[in-house]
């Protein structure tokens, strides 16, 4: 059940990247995709009746779900946000270049250009 | 031992980043405390399991004979372009941490690794590729890079899934083939983008001709050689290969449509972006060709990488400084551009003659002529367009702007190392032997699986 | 008919919490893609984010879903927000 | 047009997904620890063999950290944690090369109320987030959350503060973070023979003392990671500094 959200929602994001012609609309999209690929991994380790994978005095004893893809997921995370602020700091350029981030009004701004 | 070349990039990366003008000279001395290192101190085969943790379990560095030749290549290649190349300081903090990322992919021998290793250089990527105010141009990079860098995940993680681990060699051992050539395709597509296979790489043509002594170069020449590297680690050595027909075809698509697109370029830049495409589309083709396992075809195959990726950077640094202005002034740059093209072309007697007739040898005895063919007619186009631009840059009028004839210089360490490269061109074909030898030894253990599980089992040292 | 209603019933907590928590993310992503204004597709997308963190912690993944909660909807929100400021510091001019 | 080949390539691509992957993968929730190598690092056994661990009462495990996950991320695959830093280091120079706009900053109007709660809640959000990166052995959080907490606390001084920037010490911090980082690796290389190994004991499981270099690590990773953070966005908001 939750594989197909996961895949749906990377199904809306790519349907965003490929349809938006605004390119804060494309990294919103993809944004939503990297989301839903974190939510597909973290699931991929789901046991049901199983536990947090933490050693805590409530659960002293070992019966967790797999911790490995949620290690995966944190180093995801954290690339992810690193390429979405350079890829705002682009944007930003962008913008300032050609007074718009619209793919289209870039094109004719960089035709009258050269 | 082999943990220091990752290492210690990454270490005066860190150190520099308040103080960036210091790595600006930090870059020559550490890519060259590398080639040292590897040249002198460590030798192949080598296994690191890093933090003691056994080979299933943590993660292993390998350095062996496949691996080896292409490092070596990728530190020069950098090493080179921190003389020849003219960056701002922060670049240089930049470029370290491209140098250990690269390092680490190639000496990497964990699925998730890699992963973590290509999003670094993606990253640096994109950054390299907005030099020169070409924002959009690295946008659309970043788009495409990212998307990529998903399916690469979701691809690595669906091993573990298959697997329960996520080391290379205990992957294609314990996986079974069906559901790898699942995981395989999304990874084949991850890396057919960042390889510029056409349809999949329209990224490339803007990016490599945003002008800038950097980026095409660390991007073509060093980058797409060790991505190379992580294509045959992966689909040659460890998994079984994902059907290359499909991927076959695409290249020789990619290989004719990005020559004739080079032909109609009116600038410079974006001829030798769209020949850049074109040569590493004719690897590709060369690799997946319908003959797999051949070793004579891997074995030119990669020394029609290594002469792409000279040719390259020589055109690529040349037109940076000099963009459209001739050779009037800079005779030096002139005959190294020459002597890159020829070869790129291949006319005897250099590199890309012995390239080219291996590969094409190759293929006749495996009995693939399509891409001979194909071959044969990129051939005639480059050959077309390059020396038209040859012709063009010799012979421009530039005698009019004389202010400009000071700037129209290469910087001399630029001058220098583009002149040695050309010579390697030229030794190179004069004896290829001093390649193929390395090459061979590639091709021969790139397809040998057997090796190397039993070198990861046997461990650390 | 009624074997919709049987697959209603036998839905367990975590199967509810799913297609509930699912489906909102579904329609905020869509109304994240397709909204006339930046500034709402953004806001739509940290919402994303904050349901998948109530996923994460379903999914007994608390770190993951302690990061998600700082990193993804925090700061990548805050970024975003800076750009789009930045892009209307620039419109004013 | 543009969406016909949208909603296109979505199919197809989900088609593919969904004929051709899920297939291939377990059902959900119904996996087979056994075969996995997380059966091991749950029981921190990768070198010795198969014992029970309890909280509070084993000692001197190969690991020592409570917490799983940390001990995966910290411990056992340690290098990706350096390339999972490494990248953010690489993304907030890209964002402070990128950071030369002609532009003036972002300015915010300083509000009374959110300016005094402003000076009540940051220290709180600092003691959180330190908090957060140095139990990260114990309980769920680590450095990453940790540092980006505190990054947010100084996002919190800038909305209250329009004078206030973020000054070079971050980049100081960094610079001494990040390298520390190697040079555990390093010290790890001269004490163990191996980068990155641990080479400090790791004490009983649940302890705040425990777990060898896991917590020094995670106290780099947590300052390094917030000074980062706050100089990106700082970066991003002022503009052109020179």
């Amino acid at each position: 059940m939750i594989y197909y959200i996961a895949f749906v929602l990377i199904g809306i994001g790519l349907y965003g990247i490929v349809s938006q012609k605004n390119l804060f609309k494309q990294l919103v999209s993809l944004t939503i995709i990297d989301t839903a690929v974190n939510i597909f991994i973290v699931a991929l380790g789901y046991l049901h009746g199983a536990e947090a994978p933490v050693y805590s005095s409530v659960t002293p004893l070992a019966n967790f779900v797999d911790p490995l893809p949620q290690a995966l997921v944190l180093t995801a995370i954290v690339i992810s946000v690193g390429t979405l602020a350079v890829a705002a700091m682009l944007l930003v350029h962008i913008h300032e270049e050609y007074g718009s981030v619209d793919a289209e009004e870039i094109r004719a701004a960089k035709e009258v250009i050269e | 031992m082999i943990a220091l070349l990752v290492a210690v990039p990454l270490a005066f990366g860190f150190a520099t980043v308040a103080l960036p003008k210091l790595s600006r000279y930090i870059l020559p001395l550490v890519t060259l405390f590398n080639l040292v290192l590897l040249i002198g101190f460590i030798h192949p085969v080598q296994v690191l399991e890093i933090g003691k943790w056994p080979a299933a379990y943590g993660i292993v560095l390998v350095l062996d004979s496949v691996n080896y030749p292409f490092l070596i290549f990728v530190n020069l290649v950098l090493f080179a372009l921190s003389i020849s190349a003219m960056f701002e300081d922060k670049l240089g903090v930049l470029l370290l941490v491209l140098t250990a990322a690269l390092n680490g992919l190639l000496l990497t021998g964990d699925f998730f690794n890699s992963f973590v290793f290509l999003e670094i250089i993606a990253v640096v990527a994109y950054v390299l590729a907005s030099q020169n105010k070409n924002y959009y141009a690295a946008f659309k990079y970043l788009i495409f890079g990212s998307v990529s860098g998903v399916l690469y995940l979701i691809g690595v993680v669906s091993l573990y899934v298959y697997a329960g681990t996520l080391n290379m060699a205990y992957i294609g051992f314990i996986a079974s083939p069906e559901y790898v050539q699942v995981a395989g395709i999304m990874i084949l597509i991850a890396l057919l983008v960042e390889l510029k296979i056409l349809p999949l790489g329209l990224w490339a043509p803007d990016v490599y001709s945003n002008g800038s002594t950097v980026t095409p170069v660390a991007l073509g020449s060093a980058v797409t050689v060790a991505i190379f590297y992580l294509f045959s680690r992966i689909f040659f050595n460890v998994l079984e290969p994902v059907k290359p027909l499909p991927v076959y075809i695409l290249s020789l698509i990619s290989v004719l449509f990005a020559q004739l697109a080079a032909m109609r370029q009116k600038t410079l830049g974006r001829a030798l972006a769209y020949a850049s495409i074109a040569g590493a589309s004719t690897v590709m083709a060369a690799l997946s060709s319908g003959a797999l396992g051949v070793e004579k075809i891997a074995s030119a195959a990669y020394l029609y990488l290594l002469n792409e990726a000279i040719s390259m950077f020589i055109l690529f640094t040349i037109y940076g400084y000099l963009n459209h202005k001739g050779f009037k002034n800079d005779s030096v740059a002139g005959i190294a551009f020459s002597l890159a093209s020829i070869s790129l072309i291949g006319f005897p007697l250099t590199a890309g003659f012995w390239a080219k007739i291996n590969l094409l040898a190759a293929l006749f005895e495996a009995g693939d002529y399509i891409l001979p063919a194909v071959l044969l007619a990129a051939t005639v186009i480059e050959a077309g367009y390059l020396i038209k631009w040859n012709v063009d840059l010799w012979y421009i009028d530039n005698d009019s702007q004389d202010e400009e004839r000071e700037k129209t210089y290469l910087p001399f360490g630029a001058q220098v190392v583009v002149l040695l490269f050309a010579l390697t061109l030229v030794i190179i074909g004069f004896m290829p032997d001093l390649i193929t030898m390395h090459t061979d030894k590639i091709a021969s253990h790139i397809f040998d699986f057997k090796t190397y599980f039993d070198t990861i089992l046997k461990g650390g040292m | 008919m009624s074997k919709l209603v049987e697959f209603f019933m036998n839905l367990e907590l975590i199967d509810w919490i799913f297609y509930l928590v699912g489906g909102l993310m579904v329609v905020f992503s869509i109304f994240a893609v397709e909204a006339k204004r930046i500034f709402d597709s953004v806001l739509a997308l940290s919402a994303v984010s904050l349901l998948s963190v109530l996923l994460f912690i379903v999914l007994k993944a608390p770190d993951v879903a302690i990061t998600e909660a700082a990193v993804g909807s925090g700061l990548a929100s805050a970024v975003m927000i800076f750009a789009l400021f930045r892009m209307k510091a620039g419109e004013k001019k | 047009m543009r969406r016909i080949w949208a909603i296109l390539i979505s199919v197809v691509f989900l088609h593919f997904f969904i004929g051709t992957y899920f297939p291939t993968l377990p059902e959900f929730g119904n996996i087979d620890m056994y075969r996995r190598v997380s059966f091991d690092y749950i029981s921190k056994s990768t070198t010795t063999s198969y014992q029970p661990v309890e909280y509070k009462k084993s000692k001197g495990l190969e690991d020592g950290s409570a917490n799983v996950v940390t001990s995966i991320v910290v411990n056992y695959r340690s290098f990706d944690t350096l390339g999972e830093v490494t990248v953010l280091f690489a993304a907030a120079l890209g964002v402070g090369i990128l950071a030369n706009i002609k532009k003036r900053r972002i300015e915010f109007e300083e509000h009374k109320v959110l300016s005094v709660a402003t000076g009540m809640i940051f220290p709180l959000i600092l003691v959180f987030g330190t908090y957060v990166f140095v139990h990260g052995h114990l309980t769920p959080g680590g450095g990453f959350p940790g540092g980006t907490v505190i990054a947010l606390g100084f996002l919190l001084l800038m909305l209250a503060k329009n004078e206030f920037k973020v000054t070079d010490a971050a980049k100081h911090t960094e610079q001494v973070a990040g390298s520390g980082y190697v040079l555990v690796g390093l010290i790890g290389m001269a004490v163990v023979g191996v980068f990155l190994a641990n080479f400090l004991p790791t004490g009983t499981i649940g302890n705040l003392f425990s777990a060898g270099v896991v917590p020094i690590v995670y106290t780099l990773i947590g300052f390094k990671v917030g000074a980062e953070l706050s100089s990106l966005v700082s970066d991003m908001r002022e503009g052109d500094k020179v």
